[in-house]
């Protein structure tokens, strides 16, 4: 269980402002969503939390310590795939747990064991390149997964999944999350995936390549319990969680024309 | 000028013994410079790819070992090293590194930045992002570079015999050059390439054992 | 750098530029760099006896061996070549079609030299010591008829593959104790860099090595079809020697007008050397005597060293005459 | 052996004027070698790319022509060529194509093969598959070929000469030598060097503008 | 306007057998939607389709003419966005007009003149490593639509775009489509946009990967016509489509277990 703060961050790129003064909590063992129009800044953020990408401005605070331009202490899972083209589907998998110095071995055991879990059967001895495109996604998120299961930033994990294969995804992830205590900040576009998931959701606004840098243009709690979350669908708290997001999202959307 | 193909085969036949004595004599210089070379080109490439001062101080001098015409440095080789392997190899890995180092430097510094990214993000140590990213990325360019290496690694132990020796197809030649038995210069020369091509035709089957993700990508989707 | 003029023309194109259509073109291709070996030619063409003969001889510098090979396919008309190694050549079946026209040194000049503290004053004394071979037969068999000649054992003479290319720093760093040299350049440059040296040259030890080194080479074709050319370049080379003789220091100036990269003290002394050797003895310069010729290949074939060489082989006389 | 380095400037300086004088036929031949190298290496690539047949058919015959050492053919080059310059560009077009034919050709052989699906989908033809993406992919592998060859053309200029000739650096080197002027040898040598890292820097800036897609990624995300 | 038969289409892969007799008919002028779980092959359909892979059994047919084999005949979005790393933005989108024979100041300036619509201002002159995933996708879709807008075949279009500026991207596709009468074949993960989009849906099922081959499970028909789909979302004949799908969806996934 770990708690992420984003502290006024701030971050140029190419001479172009790109995010501003960001302010972002996510508590110890919460799940937050993280939503905006396409190339307002979200993976910038997220490169930068990661420890990838110095911000301008700003700080990055985990359990209390400052890790901006840290990489390595959280598994992030980047929004391409980004399989290494000459290893298996099975050594892609197991890469974070001999990269932690788990005997080789054990890595392949342990990383064969949640093939099923993700629909993955029969792949481990192929090549990234002869997946689908969801395939990779899943391949992708179990090796973020098996980094580091503490604390986890997914850039759009669930974009190349059908609806019942998503929904699969949905809720192991809910039921991992939960038995581990896992902390996560998730990027989505799918409205109902972030309020089915997440316990409070951050709306970004703005639109950079036209000059608007891109700023939290609020966040919405969700007070429905993760653990019940069973046609939760259906539940006045999602519509409610839905709308109000969705009025963030459209009032940006009309704040950028 | 030309002797006639059936007197270089000939020649090929009758010299058989010696060429093979010879012959032997040039490919382990041959390998064991290759080795050096290719070893040499390695860690120059990982070093220079890993600290940028070093690149900058070092690709001068490299080019620089380049740009000295062999047979000019062969004699200063010689009261240096003696006569017996030791110029003669280090002349073989001053022309076959050169190749290497470029090909692995050029392999590495083309790997896509988000995969070191991803890397990173998984706490990989430079030396973790060298073995399973930027080492594989760079095999495809260093067996292209291992390929001229490997053409000249031969040629340079051939050249490398005329600065002195008693043994070796560079000897050889020299001696029936000086003999005008062009019958039997045709035969070495040709003796030679079969060699390289022999060599290269290694390299070739080398390298789709160690790029096996290479023959999946041609299947078609 | 002081009046260097680049020479102009290449090969055949002896139509363009200021070349006199009236005049034959004539190539001439040295057995390598430029050297006081070769002066009498650039003295002949500078003081235009050529052109007066009708010629209009282009000097080339052939790759390291091979001016005879350029003189048999007939590339070049004429060239330089050494006795010694033409004989892999004017016998068996793989003849090139070229002879020897002139000696352009009456008498072999070369020998073995070493540090006069080393003590190699006669052959025998090479036992024990270094020698850089090039690993010729007919090397090694001259080298082996002089020691053994002087009551040494040859095979105590320690060979070593040779890469010298300096015989003044690889006598004085001891890479090598003796070396086979030509005295009119390189024992020249070792008595100017000040070495104490001993010297003795093959032919002192036995007669029979008296062989003719280096020579002027013609293709034979050209001597069977156009004598008069021969001839005609023959006179104006011998016109040019024979002012070597004279003059060795205006010599060492043409020629150094001609290679302005070589050593001008070097060139001097060499020239003033050469002046006594290039006709020597011999009423007239570039005789060749066929008893000589013949008595060196005669040893040649006894010993092994090439097939059978008839009587002549690979020379004429002709163009000379005293 | 080797001269004070005060006497190997003082042979730069008093030779100046022979040298520049040598340094241009050398820099001349050296340029229309690499040239003429560089398109055959090009034309080489590209043909070999597409047809595999002429890939199985030339692949073993360029690797001949690296493994025929120069120095031995080079009285047939000159037998062939005649003395002027092109025996001698011949030679250098000999050792600098193969590095580009090698780079071209890996460079080409990588490129994603769903970025030549998208272009069969768009109705591209062979050439234009080429055009607009082979050869841009296969930049940095050219470059680095090129940096090789570039390297090799002016050696190989200077060894070209030595197959005779009247002027060149190759020429200059051989009659010092045989002079005992090392001071002045030591000079050209390290003049060639000077050449050569010019040479080399200008690949380096000819890379940068021709690749400028490379700078971007650096940028940090 | 063009018609699309895909004629009992069968292939294999690394020794699996991927679809089986797959037949669909896409009328002249009207859209259809390919769904089914990931990795059941519908990648490999469209390749097919594109012309880019040859079938093991089965053709392909145009307006009549057979075209199994031959590429260039329609335009084909992939799934991957495939932006050439080293051309610009703008001369990626350009590329199929110059590959047309378009002098190049004309294909520019053509290409140019729809950025706005695609949200990209500003990022002509960038190259594709500086923009968001989104903007790459919709850069993506841009380049086929000038390829080819008479027939389009679209591999998940808008998966990696925020609900709002993705239903700015239906507008316009729906209003392209009935101004210049293309016909479409689009695959999506995401059902209301397949019923918002389409006349008719087909639903493939099957797991090649655990040796279920992929067959069609059905279409559904959409009476609502095209041209009046504001609001449609709400409507009974929606609900009706998109439960329908979802029942053939289930189906598979109930069958795979
Ligand atoms: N070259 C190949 N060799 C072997 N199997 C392959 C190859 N390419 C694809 N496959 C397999 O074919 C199946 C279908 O892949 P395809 O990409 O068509 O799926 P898809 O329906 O597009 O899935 P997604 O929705 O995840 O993109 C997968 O199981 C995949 O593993
Ligand atoms: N290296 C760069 N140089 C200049 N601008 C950049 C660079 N990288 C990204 N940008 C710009 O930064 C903005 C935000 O990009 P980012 O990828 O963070 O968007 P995003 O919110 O993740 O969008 P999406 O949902 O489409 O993935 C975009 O406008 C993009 O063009
Ligand atoms: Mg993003
Ligand atoms: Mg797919």
């Amino acid at each position: 269980m770990s708690q992420l703060e984003v502290q006024h961050v701030s971050q140029t790129l190419g001479g172009v402002n790109i995010i501003e003064d960001i302010c972002i909590t996510v508590q110890a063992g919460s799940i937050a969503c993280l939503l905006g129009p396409s190339g307002c800044g979200k993976t910038t953020l997220f490169h930068i939390i990661a420890g990838l990408a110095t911000p301008y401005q700003g700080t990055i605070v985990l359990d209390g310590k400052e890790i901006t331009g840290t990489p390595g202490k959280l598994a992030y899972m980047l929004q391409k795939d980004l399989l290494l083209a000459h290893k298996t589907i099975l050594a892609n998998v197991a890469l974070p747990l001999l990269l932690r110095g788990v005997p080789k071995c054990e890595a392949y055991e342990h990383a064969r064991s949640l093939f099923g879990v993700f629909g993955l059967e029969g792949t481990d001895q192929r090549w990234p390149s002869e997946l689908s495109g969801g395939m990779r996604q899943r391949v992708a998120l179990l090796r973020s997964y098996l980094f580091n299961n503490d604390f986890m930033l997914l850039d759009e994990p669930f974009s190349a999944l059908d609806a019942f294969t998503k929904a699969d995804m949905h809720r192991w992830f809910l039921q991992v999350a939960e038995e581990l205590g896992t902390t996560a900040l998730v990027v989505t576009h799918d409205i109902d995936e972030a309020v089915l998931l997440s316990d409070r959701m951050y709306v970004m606004r703005g639109a950079p390549q036209r000059g608007i840098p891109t700023c939290i243009a609020g966040e919405v709690e969700i007070a429905h319990p993760r653990s019940d979350r069973k046609d939760f669908g259906l539940s006045e708290d999602f519509i409610l969680a839905k709308r109000s997001v969705m009025e963030l999202l459209r009032a940006d959307q009309d704040d950028a024309r | 000028m030309l002797p006639s193909p059936i007197s270089v085969v000939g020649a090929l036949v009758g010299d058989y013994e010696l060429l093979l004595h010879h012959a032997m004599t040039t490919l382990v210089e041959a390998g064991i410079g290759l080795c050096a070379g290719v070893s040499l080109g390695f860690v120059a490439a990982i070093a220079m790819d890993h600290f940028e001062v070093l690149y900058r101080a070092l690709n001068p001098l490299i080019v620089l070992t380049q740009t000295v015409p062999t047979v000019a440095i062969a004699p200063l080789l010689v009261l240096w090293f003696g006569y017996g392997m030791l110029p003669k190899i280090v002349l073989i890995v001053i022309s076959t590194f050169f190749p290497i180092t470029v090909g692995l430097l050029g392999g590495m510094r083309s790997v896509d930045s988000d995969e070191i990214d991803l890397m990173r993000s998984m706490g990989a140590s430079e030396f973790e992002i060298l073995r399973h990213v930027k080492l594989p990325a760079a095999l495809p360019q260093f067996f292209s570079g291992l390929k001229i290496s490997a053409a000249y690694a031969l040629v340079g132990a051939v050249i490398a015999e005329w600065l002195g020796g008693f043994s070796g197809l560079g000897v050889y030649m020299t001696r029936v050059r000086k003999a005008y038995a062009f019958d039997r210069m045709f035969a070495v020369i040709i003796l030679i390439s079969a060699l390289s091509l022999v060599l290269m035709r290694g390299v070739e089957i080398l390298r789709r054992l160690a790029i096996p993700w290479e023959r999946v990508r041609r299947c078609e989707r | 750098g002081c009046g260097f003029k680049p020479q102009k023309g290449v090969g055949s194109n002896s139509a363009s530029g200021n070349a006199d259509p009236e005049l034959k073109m004539i190539t001439f291709a040295l057995d390598w760099t430029p050297n006081t070996n070769h002066t009498g030619l650039y003295v002949a063409r500078e003081r235009g006896y050529y052109r007066e003969a009708g010629l209009d001889v282009e000097i080339v510098q052939a790759p390291e061996n091979g001016a005879d090979a350029l003189v048999a396919s007939g590339d070049a008309q004429f060239g330089v070549s050494f006795q010694d190694s033409m004989a892999g050549y004017v016998s068996g079946d793989a003849q090139l079609p070229v002879s020897a026209v002139a000696a352009i040194i009456q008498h072999n000049t070369s020998g073995i030299i070493s540090l006069a503290d080393r003590g190699i004053t006669s052959p025998a004394k090479m036992m024990d010591h270094t020698y850089a071979t090039w690993e010729m037969l007919i090397e090694q068999g001259i080298i082996k008829r002089c020691v053994e000649a002087d009551g040494g054992v040859y095979d105590r003479v320690k060979l070593i593959p040779s890469t010298v290319t300096d015989e003044v720093s690889a006598l004085s760093s001891g890479e090598v104790d003796s070396i086979w040299i030509f005295w009119g350049w390189a024992g020249e440059k070792c008595k100017l860099a000040g070495l104490d040296t001993s010297y003795f040259s093959f032919e002192s030890v036995d007669k029979v090595f008296d062989y003719y080194t280096p020579v002027i080479i013609a293709n034979n074709m050209l001597i069977k079809d156009d004598p008069k050319t021969v001839q005609a370049f023959m006179d104006a080379t011998r016109r040019g020697y024979e002012d070597c003789i004279q003059d060795p220091d205006a010599a060492a100036e043409i020629l150094l007008k001609a290679a302005p990269e070589l050593e001008r003290e070097l060139v001097v002394a060499s020239q003033h050397y050469l002046a006594e050797q290039y006709r020597a003895d011999a009423p007239v310069w570039g005789l060749l005597d066929q008893k000589r010729w013949d008595a060196f290949y005669a040893w040649v074939s006894e010993q092994g060293f090439a097939p059978t060489i008839a009587a002549g082989a690979g020379m004429t006389d002709a163009f000379i005459t005293a």
